[in-house]
Parts: C-alpha cells; sequence; structure tokens
C-alpha cells in the first residue's frame, strides 16, 4: 500500500494513554461519548435542514425561510418543539416496549458510528472485522422498529413494523454482498484498512465493472435498510399513514426521526468508505502531480465532500421516485439484486485471482 | 377461556395460520383524498374487502335546493365537484335552460367550454400530483399544482373566485371574459405543452409508477357499465362514453379532438387516459381560442328569478370525473320541487368494491387515487 | 331511438306502462308489480340494452301522498335514454330492489332509502348511507322538520 | 350514433422486454426522471413560491377578486342604495340584511344599516349581480381573518338616509345634511359575546373602506 497515511483511533489513544494516566484515558473516553452525542444532534439537524431544502429546490419551492436567515434554525427550532412536546403512550399499548423502542433504532446508528473511519484521525474504534460489525449493528435498528410497531397496538404500526422486518432482512443479503466484493479486492475487513487500499484508485472504478455494480446494488440496498424512498414501506405515509411510529410523538419521534437521518448517514459514509475512497483524496495512480494538488484538502473534508454527495444521491431519489410496493420490493431484492450480486461477487472473486483491476500494485 | 386457549394451542400446533383483521382507512388519511371512511378487511397486507363508509361532509345539497332559486342553487354545486366547480355549475345551467326554454348565443357557449376545458386540464394536472404523492412521489404534487395555479390564475381574473367560481349561469355567465384572456391562455398552452412532457417523464415513463400501475385493479367494461362508472374511468376500461362527443353541448360539436381509452381497464389506463384527456382538452381550448365569437355574456337579467315550468328534466355534462347529472323536478315555481344531482364520484367509488379484493394495500391507494374521489361530491 | 319508438318498445315489453308527460326525454310510468321483470328485460332485450342505471332517486309528492322512484337507465351500446319511474304510497314505500340487474343500484338505493325512506326488498345491506345510522326521519320528504331547519326565503 | 365518430385512442400497452432489457430501460427512465428533478434543483429561477408577509406591497388581487362585500360610497361620501332588498333575496344563504326606515324628512324608505355576515358568505356574487342600482361591490381584500367570528358581521354604511341621487338634488349642505344622519361604525347588531374590535375596528390598510360593525 504504502501510502504513508497515520491512522490512529480514539480507542487506540485511550488504549495508549491509559496505562500512562488512568484520568487521560477516561478524558479520551469522555471526548469520545461527548463529542459522539453532540454529533449525533448536530449532524441529524443538519441533515434535516439540508433534505427540507433540498427537497424544496427539487420541488421549486424555497423550503424554510423564516426562522434565521434562509429558515437555518429552523430544525433547531423543530428539536426544541419536539423536546417539549408530549410524549404520548396509547393506552393500550406495551408500555415498556413502546418506551424503549426508539432507543432501540438510536442504538444502532450509534454504533455504527462508532467504526467509520472519518479521516486519518477521527475514528472511534478501529476494529479488524470492521464490516462486519457495521452490518450487524445496521441491523440491529430492525429490532427497534419492530418493537415500535408491536407495542404501539395499531395495526397500521403493526403493518409498517412487519414490512420493516421483511425488508432489511431481505436487504441485508444483497448489501453484504456487495460489501464482500470490497473486502475482496482489498483484502481486509478493517475499515482503515480498506481505505487505505484505496490509495491509487477508487474501488468504484478500480474494481472494473463489479465496482460499479456492487455500488448500485449497495446503495439500493441501503436505501431499502435505511427506509429511505423509494423503499420507505415502514412508514410509507400515504397507505400506512406514518407507519411504525404513527403512535410516537415529542422525543420519543424525534429519535425515529434523527435515527433515520443518522441511518442517511451512515449508509453515506459507508459507501464512501468502502467505494469511494473514504478520507483518501481523490487520486489517479501513478499521477504524481496530479495526486500532490489533491492532497491540498485534507482527509477530513474529501471524506464530508464525498459523504455529503452521496446523501444528496440519497435525498435526490426520494425526491424524484415513487414507492415500490411490497412484492415489488421482494421481487427486486430476490430475483434481480441477489441473483446479479452473486454473479458480481463471483466476477470480483476471478478478477482478485487473476488480478484484473486498474493499478495493480 | 379454555376452549379458546386450546383452539389456539392447537393452531399453534398444527403450524402458522393467518387471521383476517378489520382496519378503519379514514376519515382521516392521506389517501382517502378527504374524509372518506374506507373499512378493510386485511389478511395480512392482502385487502380481501373494503366497506366504504359515507357521509362524513353530507350537507344536504339537494334538500337546500328546494328552498333556493335556480340561479342561487348554482353556487352549491361548485360545492360539490370543487375541481370542477365550473361544469358543475353548467349542468345546472343547461337544466334550466333546457327546461325553461332560455336560448343561449355563440359567445357564451364559447366561453363556457372553454373555462371548462382549462378547469378539467386543471383537475387532472391536480390529479396527476395526488396520484404521483399516492405512489409515494411527493414532487410531482407540487409540479402538478404548480402548472394548475397557472389555469387557476386565468379562471380568476375573469371569475373573480379560485376554486368556488359560481361562474356560469342560467342564460349566461357572470362575467364575460377578461381582456387578457385569451393571450394569457394561449401563454399557458405554450408553458404547458413542455411540463406535460416532464409529467410523462417523472412519472408515466418511471418504471417504478410503471409497475405500481400495470394491471392494477382491472375494472372490466361490462363491470364498470354496471357500477354506473363514468368518465376517465369508464373509459379506461374501454367503453368510448363521452358526453362531450355522444351528445355535445357547448361547442364540443364544432370542435375536433379524440377519446381517450384503455385497453385493460387497469390503473394505468386510468392513468393514461387522464394523461391524454389534458392534450385533447389543450387541443380543444387551441381550437376555440383563437376566435371567440362576438355577443352578450349573459341574456337574462341577475336579479330575475327565472320560472321553470312543470316537468321533469335531466340534464348532464361531462365533468373531468365523469358524468355530472342534475335531475329537475318543477312544478311551476320559481324554485324547484326536487332537484337532484347525479355526482360522478358516488358512482365511481363503488368500483373500488370490485377491483380491489385480491390486491395489496398499497395497490388499495393506487385504486382509490387512479379512480380520482373528491368526497365532497360523493357525500353531497 | 327516437322517443316514441322507446316508448312503444316499452309498452311492447309491459302493456301497463304509460308515457310519462312533460319529462325531456323517453319516459314511461309503469306498474310497481311486475317492475322487475320490466327492468330486467329493458336491460337485457338486444334493442334496448339499458346496460347502466345513470341515477336513480325519488320525488315526493306529498300532495298525493305518493313517492315516485325515478330510474334513469342509459345504453351505452345504443346510447339512448329512458326515464322509468313507478309510484309507491307515501306511507308504505316498498320497491325491489334492482340490485341484481345493476351493482351500483345497491348505494343508489341506499341513499334513497336513506333521505326517503323507501324499503327495498332484496336489498342485500339496506342501510343508511348518507346520513348518522341513528338519523330519525328522512329528509328529503316535503314534510320532514328537525329542531335546526330554517325557513326558506320568501 | 356510432362509435367511430368519437375517435378513440386506445392506451398504449406496458410491455416487459426481457430481464436485463427491462432493468437497463427501468435505471434509464429512473435517470432521465432524477435530471428533470435536478434540472429545478439547479435553476433557482424556477421557483414559485412567494414569500407572503413580505410581498405584500407587490400582491395585488385581479380586479374581480371577490372577497369582501362593499357598499362603495362617492366622493362627497354618498352611497346610492335605495334599500330594495333585492340583495336580500338574491343571497342564497341569508348573508345580507339590509335594515331600512322611514325617512324622518323625506318619509319615504331609506337605509339604515346594511348588515353583511361574512361567516356565512360564500362569495358567490349574486347580490352584486342582482343590485339593480350597482351600488355593491366585491372586493379584493382577502385579509380578513379574525380570531372571533362575531367579527364578520359588517355593517356596510356610513349613514343611514337617501341615496346619492336623491341628496346631491339638494344643493344647500346644510339641507343636506339634515336628510342623513351619521350611522357609527359600531352601531351594527351588538357583538356576540362583547367582543372589542382590534384596531379601532379598520382592518389592515383599508381606511376608507366602511368599519366592521361591533356583532
Amino acid at each position: 500500500m504504502g501510502s504513508g497515511w497515520e491512522t490512529t483511533t480514539l480507542a487506540e489513544r485511550a488504549a495508549e494513554a491509559m496505562p500512562g494516566s488512568l484520568l487521560a484515558g477516561a478524558g479520551y473516553v469522555l471526548l469520545a461519548v461527548v463529542g459522539a452525542s453532540l454529533f449525533v444532534a448536530v449532524l441529524g439537524m443538519a441533515l434535516i435542514y439540508a433534505e427540507r431544502k433540498v427537497a424544496a429546490h427539487f420541488q421549486c419551492r424555497l423550503g424554510p425561510m423564516r426562522v434565521g436567515p434562509h429558515g437555518i434554525f429552523q430544525t433547531v427550532a423543530d428539536t426544541i418543539k419536539l423536546l417539549f412536546k408530549e410524549d404520548i403512550v396509547p393506552a393500550q399499548s406495551d408500555r415498556v416496549l413502546h418506551l424503549a423502542a426508539p432507543f432501540f433504532s438510536m442504538m444502532a446508528t450509534l454504533l455504527a458510528l462508532v467504526a467509520l473511519p472519518m479521516s486519518p484521525i477521527v475514528q472511534v474504534a478501529d476494529m479488524n472485522i470492521g464490516v462486519l460489525y457495521i452490518t450487524a449493528v445496521t441491523g440491529f435498528g430492525v429490532l427497534g422498529v419492530l418493537l415500535a410497531g408491536w407495542s404501539s397496538n395499531n395495526k397500521w404500526s403493526l403493518l409498517g413494523a412487519m414490512r420493516a422486518g421483511a425488508q432489511i432482512i431481505s436487504y441485508e443479503v444483497s448489501a453484504t454482498m456487495s460489501l464482500l466484493v470490497v473486502v475482496l479486492f482489498s483484502g481486509s475487513m478493517q475499515l482503515s484498512r480498506i481505505v487505505e487500499s484505496q490509495a491509487d484508485g477508487w474501488w468504484i472504478w478500480r474494481a472494473p465493472v463489479v465496482g460499479v455494480v456492487a455500488f448500485v446494488i449497495f446503495l439500493i440496498a441501503s436505501l431499502a435498510e435505511i427506509s429511505r424512498t423509494p423503499f420507505d414501506l415502514p412508514e410509507g405515509e400515504s397507505e400506512l399513514t406514518a407507519g411504525f411510529h404513527t403512535e410516537y410523538s415529542g422525543l420519543r419521534f424525534a429519535m425515529f426521526f434523527l435515527a433515520e437521518f443518522v441511518n442517511m448517514f451512515v449508509v453515506s459514509a459507508m459507501a464512501t468508505t468502502l467505494f469511494l475512497g473514504g478520507w483518501m483524496p481523490f487520486h489517479i495512480g501513478g499521477v504524481e502531480s496530479f495526486n500532490a494538488v489533491m492532497d491540498l484538502l485534507p482527509p477530513g473534508a474529501w471524506f464530508a465532500l464525498k459523504s455529503a454527495a452521496v446523501v444528496f444521491l440519497i435525498m435526490w431519489f426520494r425526491w424524484t421516485f415513487p414507492r415500490l410496493r411490497v412484492d415489488q420490493l421482494m421481487k427486486l431484492e430476490w430475483k434481480v439484486l441477489l441473483p446479479i450480486g452473486f454473479v458480481n461477487l463471483f466476477a470480483a472473486a476471478t478478477a482478485v485471482v487473476f488480478g484484473w483491476y486498474f493499478f495493480p500494485f | 377461556m379454555s376452549a379458546i386457549v386450546t383452539t389456539l394451542e392447537q393452531r399453534i400446533g398444527r403450524g402458522a395460520t393467518t387471521q383476517e383483521f378489520f382496519v378503519n382507512m379514514g376519515p382521516q388519511h392521506p389517501s382517502t383524498h378527504g374524509v372518506l371512511r374506507l373499512v378493510l378487511k386485511l389478511e395480512g397486507e392482502t385487502v380481501k374487502d373494503v366497506i366504504p363508509v359515507l357521509g362524513y361532509v353530507h350537507r344536504g345539497v339537494e334538500k337546500m335546493g328546494e328552498h333556493l332559486s335556480y340561479r342561487q342553487f348554482v353556487h352549491l354545486t361548485d360545492r360539490l365537484d370543487y375541481l370542477s366547480a365550473l361544469a358543475n355549475n353548467w349542468a345546472v345551467a343547461k337544466a334550466v335552460e333546457k327546461a325553461a326554454g332560455i336560448e343561449t348565443n355563440e359567445r357564451i357557449e364559447t366561453i363556457r367550454t372553454l373555462v371548462a376545458e382549462l378547469q378539467r386540464i386543471a383537475s387532472h394536472q391536480l390529479w396527476w400530483g395526488v396520484f404521483g404523492m399516492d405512489l409515494g412521489a411527493f414532487t410531482p404534487f407540487l409540479y402538478g399544482f404548480r402548472d394548475r395555479e397557472r389555469i387557476t390564475d386565468i379562471l380568476e381574473e375573469t371569475i373573480g373566485a379560485r376554486l368556488t367560481m359560481n361562474y356560469i349561469q342560467p342564460g349566461g355567465v357572470m362575467f364575460d371574459l377578461h381582456p387578457d384572456f385569451q393571450r394569457k391562455v394561449k401563454e399557458f398552452i405554450a408553458y404547458f405543452r413542455p411540463k406535460l412532457e416532464e409529467y410523462e417523464t417523472l412519472l408515466s415513463r418511471n418504471i417504478i409508477a410503471q409497475e405500481r400501475m400495470r394491471g392494477v385493479g382491472v375494472l372490466e367494461a361490462a363491470q364498470a357499465v354496471a357500477l354506473g362508472a363514468t368518465g376517465p374511468v369508464l373509459r379506461a376500461s374501454g367503453v368510448a362514453h363521452d358526453l362531450r362527443k355522444s351528445e355535445p353541448y357547448g361547442v364540443y360539436g364544432k370542435v375536433e379532438f379524440d377519446v381517450p381509452v384503455g385497453a385493460r381497464g387497469d390503473c394505468w389506463d386510468r392513468y393514461w387516459v387522464r394523461i391524454e384527456e389534458i392534450r385533447q382538452s389543450l387541443r380543444i381550448i387551441e381550437q376555440l381560442i383563437e376566435n371567440i365569437p362576438e355577443g352578450k355574456h349573459l341574456l337574462v337579467k341577475p336579479a330575475v328569478r327565472t320560472k321553470v315550468p312543470e316537468g321533469i328534466t335531466y340534464s348532464q355534462v361531462e365533468t373531468a370525473r365523469g358524468v355530472f347529472g342534475v335531475l329537475l323536478v318543477s312544478d311551476g315555481k320559481d324554485v324547484p320541487y326536487r332537484i337532484h344531482v347525479r355526482t360522478p364520484n358516488f358512482n365511481n367509488l363503488w368500483a373500488i368494491t370490485r377491483i380491489a379484493p385480491g390486491w395489496r394495500v398499497a395497490d388499495l391507494v393506487t385504486m382509490i387515487s387512479s379512480l380520482d374521489i373528491v368526497v365532497p361530491d360523493i357525500d353531497r | 331511438m327516437e322517443t316514441h319508438e322507446l316508448i312503444s318498445a316499452v309498452q311492447a315489453l309491459e302493456p301497463a306502462a304509460v308515457p310519462r308527460e312533460k319529462v325531456d326525454r323517453a319516459a314511461v310510468v309503469a306498474p310497481v308489480e311486475r317492475f322487475l321483470e320490466l327492468m330486467a328485460r329493458l336491460r337485457d332485450e338486444p334493442d334496448l340494452r339499458f346496460d347502466m342505471l345513470c341515477t336513480h332517486t325519488a320525488i315526493d309528492w306529498i300532495a298525493e301522498a305518493r313517492l315516485e322512484l325515478v330510474y334513469c337507465l342509459y345504453s351505452t351500446v345504443h346510447r339512448h335514454y329512458l326515464v322509468v319511474s313507478a309510484s309507491v304510497p307515501r306511507e308504505a314505500a316498498v320497491m325491489p330492489s334492482m340490485q341484481a340487474l345493476w351493482p351500483i343500484a345497491e348505494w343508489q338505493e341506499r341513499e334513497v332509502y336513506d333521505l326517503f325512506g323507501v324499503r327495498y326488498t332484496g336489498h342485500p345491506d339496506l342501510r343508511r348511507i348518507l346520513l348518522d345510522d341513528d338519523w330519525q326521519g328522512f329528509p328529503l320528504r316535503k314534510d320532514y322538520r328537525d329542531d335546526f331547519m330554517l325557513e326558506g326565503p320568501k | 350514433m356510432d362509435v367511430s365518430r368519437m375517435n378513440p385512442i386506445v392506451a398504449p400497452p406496458l410491455r416487459r422486454s426481457g430481464f436485463f432489457a427491462d432493468i437497463v430501460a427501468g435505471l434509464r427512465s429512473l435517470l432521465q426522471g432524477m435530471g428533470i428533478t435536478f434540472r429545478y434543483f439547479s435553476h433557482p429561477s424556477t421557483v414559485v413560491t412567494q414569500q407572503y408577509p413580505e410581498n405584500r406591497a407587490t400582491l395585488k388581487m385581479f380586479d374581480r377578486y371577490r372577497m369582501r362585500l362593499s357598499l362603495p360610497h362617492d366622493e362627497n361620501g354618498f352611497h346610492k342604495c335605495t334599500a330594495c332588498r333585492i340583495c336580500e333575496q338574491a343571497c342564497p344563504n341569508g348573508s345580507i340584511n339590509v335594515v331600512s326606515r322611514k325617512g324622518a324628512v323625506t318619509g319615504k324608505t331609506e337605509l339604515d344599516r346594511y348588515i353583511w355576515r361574512m361567516d356565512s358568505c360564500t362569495f358567490c356574487n349574486a347580490c352584486v349581480m342582482a343590485c339593480p342600482f350597482s351600488c355593491l361591490k366585491m372586493n379584493g381584500d382577502f385579509e380578513c381573518s379574525v380570531f372571533d367570528k362575531s367579527l364578520l358581521v359588517f355593517n356596510l354604511t356610513r349613514y343611514a338616509g337617501p341615496t346619492s341621487t336623491v341628496l346631491m338634488k339638494v344643493e344647500n349642505p346644510e339641507e343636506r345634511r339634515k336628510l342623513w344622519e351619521p350611522r357609527d361604525v359600531y352601531s351594527g347588531p351588538l357583538p356576540l359575546r362583547g367582543t372589542e374590535l382590534p384596531g379601532g375596528g379598520k382592518t389592515l390598510g383599508k381606511p376608507e373602506e366602511p368599519a366592521r360593525s361591533e356583532t
């Protein structure tokens, strides 16, 4: 690889500091906790604002314009409103589960954030099974949705939850299948090493054809996993009023909402990390002068830009496409994405064995 | 109690079984387009039965009509199918003119045809947007409304109202056309033709939308006729029944236009018929807008309470949703003895009970939307 | 078919049917006894083929103590209209249901039942449709009064 | 009437071609749709939103816009209403109440109060059409929202007395004055719940309009 990037994670630094001074170790842990909470809150609000503005401009509107210049404090105002709203628990609901469900959703999102390498130095934990870990914890989010739908004791919620369950579990398969392509090419499951392996070119184009196919499959499958249009069946507004979170209000609704939007970021970050080089600047193997220009932008900015691009793409989908039907959703997964994913994985394996990719090193 | 427990155990022992359940879709539901309530019998996501429950916006228009003069009754029809208020006005005006023998001139008929066709386009634009929204695409909704706004502005300039127009009166129209009307309509046509292509790209050619519409909710021709469906719903089933052609009123007899019909009667056909109707309406307007005949716009003094000779008159017009009929029973006074309105939506709605079973909840939403329901028109 | 042809065609099917005066299209008054049979034949007769029940309503002729039930039929095949009406006494308004001939009649008849109180025999589901289930009286009857009704304009 | 004269055009069927062809065509259709939305996104000039309270200065209703009924008073402050009640009869929902009186001096029927209930008005324009003296007008003042429904009852007259035609025949202003008697802007029926009128009964930016009555 020889890229010369030094990667350290917060976990590593905490571990390093721990033997020296317990206080410093605890400091790093606290930094991680506070940082993560703030990060999630700000990120969620920024994404919601961005979504509203992007949606508005796709639709020839202006979006929020009143609170602050161009409405930038609108989401802050909304958040405050949601925090102070009454938290209604339906009388016949399963109270404990109803109260707990949003935390499950939120938890899955937060756990996924832990492993994301946002820059060489900003990564909470760099596990050697990073890809597997992310797949595992994002799948955990469905539990919150299922519990929410079940505990609300509302038929619409239940329908939404059942849709979510079927959908998320099905699409995990395809998502994993396309992740494996990158794992094959980079030879590692550790996210930081996957990023480093893309120093000479991102896997989306360096892995010939299979990279693009894997990226498209990953994008589609992840959209389904986070229930974004065109796969927003669990909450399909025109069908199920609000799906699994019909009965939620106030803070708990806000948590579902936040989880949804941060999930979008997680998916974008994953797509960035795996296919678009993560925090790695745009490099073309061997063209050093060009690479030097690209290096002027810090890695963190590269990561943010790439993630923002994918987030924009996801929003763009949402504000263009209609929603699929339940059976079409399943058909798309099992009859289209999965076979293509398998063939793609096989092709990727062949490519790796014979070294058929651009800029082999 | 123990009996129930044992049967449940037996069921679980035999393997998983499903249970049908009822769920209320509406009166407050985003896809019932108003306060319509559908009681659904579901098995999982599959719709087993649909029972529409009506009357949430029943206002007793027919009873009110028995106390109002004919001219006063016109404004109540605005509030039935508010998206084709002008066509509804026209139906009453036509009935009264027919019954009382009021002659109209060429200009009045041309103006009526023009505004009614404009409103048909506006209505279909709104439907298109809402249909997109029901399929889960929010953007068409706003595009549809954006373009509808142009027509609303044109009509507002002439009529002075945006939704409940009360424009077409027995014996004429309330105001003459605004001097800017012709220019603005031409501008609108030039503006809207490319936009219609965008509609097609955004929704008609979209693979997801096509998959959602293809073969969904097939209403066969014989069934549609027996269910009294009219308008685009009937035409999409392949029955070329269009009052504008079969018994031309206004100046429809003098303009050229085609009647789009469907081949199978699924949601796609209903969708396509409406989109094509927009094109045909544009064609009609283009033919009429150039030379609107001169003449007076109102031939009956507004303060006169028209007396209608004794008898029954049934007159109907083709609104954006189907046949709007007025059955006018007069006993020779200046108020109707009985006035019955045959609203297209009341008759179209029941198609849902025949086409929905066996499809999923999501398809039900598509089907309701493809029937283009306006609830106040159902409930009257 | 022209108006007089239609009327004679109907009279050929039902000799007791008499043309109804003062209607702007072909109209007959038929006896209630054989009404269902007449309607069935109107629907199925190849020359008539009234396959659509355009509208169905009632008129309360309170002075004559009868309800006139009006059926407006349309043929999508031959494109002609026919108004068929029958009178039932106001106090015992009973009519055979046309639901078997035209499914739409099920709901149109529910509406007439709701607003006029006509009882349809053979109707599968005769409930109020527009008004509340516990509504008292039949509002479109001329003698209907309730506390909220205003006087009509003079 | 044969069907051929209907010129029916039949809907094109939606065809499926094959697994891969469908995927390619489907993706293309999706991309085309995205192209449309992106064109709007990238052209801020296509935004149609109007920022309402900010654009009040430029926002103009069309001349015929029907919102508030008014009884225009001419430059001398006289109206033309003869209290003939034709508008009252033309109103389909009883929103107009013309209160007339015997003129104290002339001994003829003249307008005392012209009461218009906006809360029940459907803006059907029948009164304006019916008025034989063209003394009514619907104007485009659409900012009529109030917190209390009882504030939607207006008294349109500024004085009780004969029409402008009669008044202008009288040459002496003193004599004229004897013929009419100013109507307080609040002299309408009493308020339902004793509500005070905000801002002295004036609506936004229309000081020349007859103020709402305190019903």
